[in-house]
């Protein structure tokens, strides 16, 4: 498809979370955990408050169609400000670093002050009702020529544990969001764009890996079509995708009004009960619902089934619109006889609608209130598709095709957090930021410097155990035992089903210091680091693999532990014992058996008392 | 500044692309601009331009219907604000106070009771004081008198404890009144005003008969407490659950969403005589915390007061450097009460040797009242009394449920 | 009277057959005679007669031994009374606090330790004040540097959590100091002391590192808490387990009676280095607890004042037209910290108007510490920092777990 | 017997609750509660305390043989007081107040100053480990000249609910406790004695009345025998039973001591373990026990078995010091073969331990630990045999015998009572208090005045009743009347199952009243208590039995209320229906339909409105 041709624009809107120590209004760790670590449960209802207007946001209603309670898992990791029981402490200023250092890296220019607002949330993953965000700084640019128009820095929702269940481990973690204006004109540009930012973020050093740690919206309209964002992108391979699927949707969908214009098709038929039609029908479905409604879209036949996007059909949008009443879906005369449904139930209930050859008739099978809603948002659904692509919040499904999610929010509901003061961020506090290298840049440099293969080299610079490389480099390990170490050996122990996770970073660089200065045989490396993953400690795990230390070695460490500590031993004489013990057990970490630490520590204590 | 006024239409040339927005207020030097993206910033006044001076906009009013046959309940406002309406163009949360206010934000009161509305005060709760009090217990008597089948106080939560125990002393009531407050702000959706307005309400047209806080019982939106007024304290400076009953059980609960009222046998029930006011008070009262090595100088600044409470240690302690300096003020006719800084338990003078001192001097104890109860009281009780014996019998007898006899096993 | 000593045998003729018993002392003008029934009756004098004056018996000592192998633990005592002795011929109850008389009324003790005692002060804990607070905390360090590898203070229940935090903030210990007293008096056979004192051994010789209070957890003699020394309060006047951990969870505990610990996760651990002591404090602080209408000239009280704490209301508040004379203060050089009277949860200023006016004016906020905790911090930072900006950093810094940056969840 | 020339020296002491509507040091009330109703349970240990000696009560000690913990279960209407956990309030003074009353009827001497004293109790039954006791008045007399010693004030002890645990609705109920001298010389005279004094008690008429309010200990000692405390005899027939067993046993130990001597019999020897010589024994208890020892009592042969009491053996004796160790109890060759021990291994026995005719061997069967223990207190009680009667404190047994508890308290353990203030007692105090009627007397003004068969005005004088009887009466209804419902019907419908105790007082003279005002039959009396039992009001209930009020009554009942509240009314105006409604329901008992109260009152409000 060309395009340019259909009028393509599309922006980007990242949300990547921070790896900061604390999170963005409260001093709780930014750990994640496991649902049945919790340590209690409480529940909230959530109401839409009422704006001036005497209304209510048209996207907070459609949250509130069903009276709602949430549940919230609490930890030992969390604390009253995200059970909504404390004011929020100040913004968190590592956070706001972070934000200030990646706007700078695209030029932006910051807010004097900055003010963090309340956004009105009430889908449960915010115990407040409100999301605070902060707009940090505005107008950067892209590479290409693209322009990014705001940086915010705002907190994590809490993480859905199932339907109404949240659990709060998860809200409150710094994330910083960033948008760029509608610069976009094909699939491939938005999906390198979003690669070009994702590397920026991540050359900071400084926002969290993993699942779930980035996430993409992308705002997507053809001409004639109309704004539609994409929620929740995960992966980056996928937005070319997604945004080729939403163009041919919006395409397919001017095409089909188009059709149902020329067809002279109406959407305002009322219902009628089909529920005596299916008494003796073999569709489990239908055979177990209260009440079947069967509704009549005149001039809609065969464009309900048309396919819009893989998988999906108009049909899909108006099963979608049906969901929202609490039912399971619908079922149409396109796609009928099937699902347990015969030909011959076909031709009587089209007949019982009155439905010709152009048109199509919609099943729904609920409770009678159910059902006469979903009936009514189908008709809604029907009536938007004789007149335009509706603009809608819609999610990714797998593979790339997307489902309606809710209408796009209306003005933002926004208002100032009174509970937090406002941050001045002075003329020279961008100048006095550093800028951290581009993880392409550090691709670079391991190629030229540490003469690492391009390729590799692109490898370490952009995986998750890049600080952790370049700890052990700067360290004074040899870099390629420290590559063969993190992205080889590690890999065949993760084989196996060591938890390489589970090695502090100081500890692996302890036993590459001890291979390289021959005290373990680089052979000994596996064996040792699993045994350290294991909890071992490092001297033992050493002495376990390698031999352990020679008694003349230990006697000069304690001397020279003693000899550090003169007055200590004056002040306690024999009751020093005790506490140097520990202090000489830590320093040989256990490579050498306790009885003989106490041993020559009892005879040297001796003879420095004696002296 | 000056030049701008909120809700002028702005253009904020700020940072490159010129940006639409609304002028919302001046902070610290800076212009608050909120973008027609909803975010409000913070920069330099010269940056921006007025495009267009916006009259505001009315606030739309629907009128909301009561239900004739429902009982009357009568609303008294001091200040705490069970409906509010965001102002999303400024950020402004403006404090609504018509029945009509009131129903709509809280829409399930309209199926408990008919309602009127007084607005008495608008105060942040900690600059209420005695006068005010008074003010208050003659308009919840005003309300009763009148026919209200219950009368709901909204009250900030700071010291909404002190007022209830006011108006314990000054009003002997037929019906319920309940004083209500939120810990969370009306403008938020998880505030807690909805829940504790319904609960107050349906506290308000159930059997009880006196004078009550009905506030969240959990950290949950599952039940509320209804406390004894002169027997709760505030005891979390910001959790929903904060307020509880000291010393006693709460006198009942509302269950929510259901609004079903359970009562606890202790709890006094509605009554068919009318209501009576004793409205006087004494002001001159005080209220000090003993802490180690507190130097008699401390009590100067209680010079001249009629009565004042002590919160001593344990069973209700001072120390020895201070008992002459309180028998000097006996002497010169201040009435002292002695209570204890544990909240918890009994003043027992009788089993320590300052508590001995203490009582010879004319100390009165204090049983299990609560510090604050106990200065109220003290205040109601030097304004009511006739002469320091009537003033010692009232202190040590059991009013308004303030001083129990027994002690229950809980804490 | 006079005539007669405590401890003279004398016969009785009151209402008609003469008894015999002991004379006690004079009440009231009654001569008490414990008679030989043991009963005590209080009779007049003129009915008595001297029949033989009974020097006192010397009490019995039996030598308690000590097992040399367990640690060495030494027992501060201030007054609290750990062991007793009734002299059933007079009614007195004398202290005893050799290290026979501990180990005789406590014989589980000898298993847990060696003991030596130290008697610093035998007064009521009311009238405990920083100077001793100050000699307490040098009797504390000099027993650890001394090779004590646990320390436990007995002390009156009153004001023990004000003493615990002192020396908290005085000694940087390695080693655990623990306080210990008891609710109900050692002479009776329900006493706590027992239960109380062979868990405070048990916890002497634990891991933990830092000051505790270990108390009665429960009303049952099941087990008793470790609780932080700077997040203590007394929380009832008389029960067993008054004591309580607030805004943090307990330290640990120490089942009963099988003496077994457990420290939580937050316990500060045993260290290898040696005691540290930072014994100086300002003594002119005091703590204000507001109440509504609280006029201006209770401030005045605490003139000439270093340092000042008020127990505000809910987040940190007080009546605004405290306001413009706390700022007095604060231009005098005085240093204003606010806490709150819920005990339970944190000041935060910033949400209300009266709470910014306080900001403004340069009162410091508390955090989450317990007002009394607050003034003997305020003391000890006052006695140790130099400058006002140093004082606002320390006092607003967690230095002995005094000061929590996160509330959990309970309340 | 001639007790005279046996030296029979008797005392008495006698406990008796009192009715009071508090406790004797907290304000909770008197009632007595089922334990399934308890509100919590807590547990304590207690231990003796040191005195002055070094030393702990020889009664205590016995207590403290095994360390325990007791159990406590708690109330709605108990405190922290009962809990040991508050000092005790002032002393209560409704009790000190018929204490003194008491005091005065046997025109006894009080004390200047009372002070409350704590007696040590370890036993578990008291929280504190000691019962409040004061000392209030001494030297009473006694009709036949005896002597009243002392009458003190106690509090009463927690019940036992079974082993360590214990009930707290009875602690601190108040007690009097009235001792006299040992100034009787028969049983019969005791027993006199003990009925006088109860009649004085119940003659005040705040007395506790029924099971385990009154309790008396009997104190007896013949010539050379020993002083002997027998507790808590309740039913005052068995008294004199009992005065008459304990010299019998007395005087048995006494014979049995002399023919010990006589036999030069002693009781030192070693036990020998026997258990290999019952491997195969058909003795259930010998069977399953671990380890069974022999002790051979030379010379005791045929009076281990001799009864001293109807039922009790001089082997009971050592079976009770026995079962103090934990065993179940002994077994002696006097009592053998029997049990399942067949004579084939009673001669065995005897010839393993080397016992001859003369002597005796008592066997004990349980752990190693508690059959030493048994067997050294069996030693113990058999040397005591050979010198004299032991100074006990005994329980009684049903039939009047008795059996070991503990020894005698020593010097009593008392001290005084700190928390508690002393009260004293002017000079005038006596003279005010009203001496009541005695029941003596009042059964003969009930014989002349009300003109009743002396029998009769005994039992009514006599029986619980009496304030019931003397209520009706003083509010003019005819005695008879009264007796019969009381004395007749109420017996009658007891037997019916009706529970009468359900009757308020009140409600049963408004239903006399109304008879005797012709508003009920009086035949229908049974049926009308019955309905009010069930708990009906007395209104309802007499209408339901007998005609109902007309609705002129109504009317005229309307029209005084209405009159009676006209400012009301002028105030509330058509409002006040509603409360109107309630006073015309109370006071029309409920005996009018609700509907017709409803019209009536909804018209003569009108006409006052319209007036």
């Amino acid at each position: 498809m060309d395009y340019e041709a259909l009028g393509l624009k599309a922006g980007i809107e990242i949300h990547q979370q921070l790896n900061t120590h604390e999170k963005l209004f409260c001093r709780c760790p930014t750990t994640l955990r496991k649902f049945e670590e919790r340590s209690g449960e409480f529940y909230r209802y959530l109401r839409a408050t009422v704006s001036e207007m005497g209304e209510i946001d048209r996207a907070a209603r459609e949250e509130m169609k069903q009276s709602r309670k949430f549940c919230y898992y609490t930890y030992d990791s969390t604390c009253l400000v995200e059970n909504d029981e404390e004011p929020p402490a100040p913004l968190n200023t590592e956070a706001l670093e972070i934000c200030l250092t990646i706007a700078r890296m695209f030029q932006m220019t910051p807010i004097e002050q900055v003010h963090t607002m309340r956004k009105l949330v009430i889908d449960g993953s915010n115990t407040s009702g409100f999301q605070r965000t902060a707009l940090v700084a505005i107008n950067g640019v892209l590479p290409g020529g693209g322009l990014i128009e705001t940086i915010c820095i705002e907190e994590e929702a809490a993480q859905r544990v199932e339907d109404e269940t949240f659990s709060l481990d998860r809200l409150g973690i710094p994330l910083v969001e960033i948008t760029t204006s509608p610069c976009m004109h094909t699939p491939e540009q938005v999906q390198e764009v979003a690669g070009y930012m994702g590397m920026v973020l991540r050359s900071t050093g400084r926002v969290r890996r993993g699942l779930g740690t980035i996430r993409q919206d992308v705002n997507i309209s053809v001409r004639d079509g109309a704004r539609v964002e994409i929620k929740g992108v995960q992966e980056l391979d996928l937005i070319a995708e997604v945004v080729r699927r939403e163009a041919l949707r919006q395409v397919g969908l001017i095409a089909i009004r188009d059709e149902l214009r020329a067809r002279n098709a109406s959407a305002g038929e009322e219902a009628i009960d089909v529920t005596g039609l299916f008494s003796g029908t073999a569709s489990s479905v239908l055979k177990k619902a209260k009440v079947i409604l069967a509704l009549k879209l005149p001039g809609f036949g065969g464009l309900v089934g048309r396919e819009i996007q893989p998988g999906r059909r108009l049909g899909s949008e108006f099963s979608d619109y049906a969901k929202k009443c609490g039912v399971g879906g619908i079922f149409h005369t396109d796609e009928l006889p099937a699902y347990g449904v015969t030909g011959d139930e076909v031709a009587a209930l089209k007949s019982a609608a009155g439905a010709g050859e152009q048109d199509c008739v919609i099943l729904v099978a609920a409770t009678r209130e159910k059902a006469a809603c979903a009936v009514s948002q189908v008709v809604r659904r029907a009536q938007m598709a004789l007149e335009q692509v509706p603009e809608e919040t819609r999610k990714m499904l797998e593979g790339g095709s997307t489902a309606y999610m809710r209408p796009l929010p209306g003005a933002a509901r926004m208002y100032p957090e009174t509970d937090v003061l406002p941050v001045c961020i002075g003329p020279d506090v961008m100048e006095n930021l550093a800028v951290p290298e581009l993880l392409t840049e550090k691709a670079d440099r391991f190629a030229t410097v540490l003469k690492f293969d391009p390729a590799v080299a692109r490898q370490i610079a952009y995986s998750e155990q890049l600080p952790l490389f370049e700890l052990a480099v700067t360290g004074g390990i040899t870099p390629m035992l420290v590559y063969r170490t993190i992205y080889g050996t590690y890999k065949e122990l993760k084989r196996e089903g060591v938890q390489v996770e589970d090695i502090p970073d100081g500890s692996l660089i302890a036993v590459l210091k001890a291979v390289e200065e021959g005290k373990a045989a680089k052979e000994a490396i596996p064996g040792i680091l699993t045994k350290v993953a294991d909890g071992m400690a490092v001297g033992p795990a050493i002495s376990e693999c390698s031999p352990s230390m020679s008694r003349s070695d230990l006697e000069e460490i304690v001397r020279r532990i003693l000899s550090e500590r003169t007055d200590f031993i004056r002040e306690k004489k024999q009751a020093a014992l005790g506490p140097l013990m520990g202090v000489v057990m830590a320093e040989v970490r256990g490579a050498v058996d306790g009885k003989l630490v106490s041993e020559v520590l009892r005879k040297e204590l001796e003879r420095v008392l004696n002296a | 500044m000056g030049e701008f006024e909120t809700g002028d239409r702005v253009v904020c040339r700020y940072g490159g692309e010129p940006r639409d927005g609304t002028y919302i207020t001046d902070r610290d030097g800076w212009a608050v601009i909120k973008l027609d993206s909803g975010y409000n910033i913070g920069v330099s006044p010269d940056t921006c331009t007025l495009v267009e001076r916006i009259p505001a906009i009315p606030a739309r009013e629907a009128d909301a219907g009561q239900d004739e046959s429902l009982p009357l309940l009568s609303i008294v406002s001091t200040g705490g604000t069970i409906a509010s309406r965001i102002d999303y163009r400024t950020g402004a949360v403006t404090s609504q106070f018509s029945a009509g206010d009131i129903l709509r934000a809280i829409p399930g009161l309209s199926s408990v009771g008919r309602f009127t509305t007084r607005q008495l005060y608008t105060i942040l709760s900690e600059n209420m004081n005695p006068a005010i009090w008074q003010e208050l217990a003659r308009a919840v008597y005003e309300e009763i008198r009148d026919g209200a089948t219950g009368v709901i106080v909204t009250h900030g939560t700071d010291t909404m404890a002190y007022s209830a125990a006011a108006v314990s002393f000054m009003v002997d009531t037929p019906v319920p009144v309940i004083f209500v407050g939120s810990q969370r702000s009306a403008d938020r959706p998880s505030s807690d005003n909805v829940m504790n307005g319904l609960c107050s309400a349906s506290a308000a047209v159930s059997p009880l008969g006196e004078v009550a806080v009905v506030m969240h019982d959990t950290t949950s939106d599952d039940r509320c407490a209804i406390h004894r007024g002169t027997r709760v304290r505030k005891m979390h400076s910001s959790r929903r659950d904060a307020f509880r009953s000291i010393g006693v059980s709460p006198l009942g609960y509302v269950n929510y969403p259901s609004l079903e009222v359970t009562l606890s046998d202790h709890a006094v029930r509605r009554a068919t005589k009318g209501p009576a006011l004793h409205d006087r008070l004494e002001e001159r009262c005080g209220l000090v915390w003993f802490y180690p090595g507190m130097p008699p100088s401390v009590l100067s600044g209680f010079e001249g007061m009629k009565g004042l409470v002590i919160a001593g240690t344990g069973l209700g302690h001072v120390g020895t450097s201070l008992i002459q300096p309180l028998k000097a003020m006996i002497d010169a006719g201040c009435e002292v009460v002695m209570t204890t800084q544990c909240l918890h338990g009994r003043v027992c003078d009788r089993v320590y040797d300052t508590g001995r001192d203490l009582l010879d001097i004319g100390v009165i104890e204090g049983g299990d009242m609560l510090p604050e109860t106990a200065l109220v009281k003290l205040m109601w009780v030097l304004g009511n009394a006739s002469g320091r014996e009537q003033v010692r019998v009232l202190m040590t007898r059991d009013l308004k449920g303030e001083c129990n006899g027994r002690s229950y096993n809980g804490l």
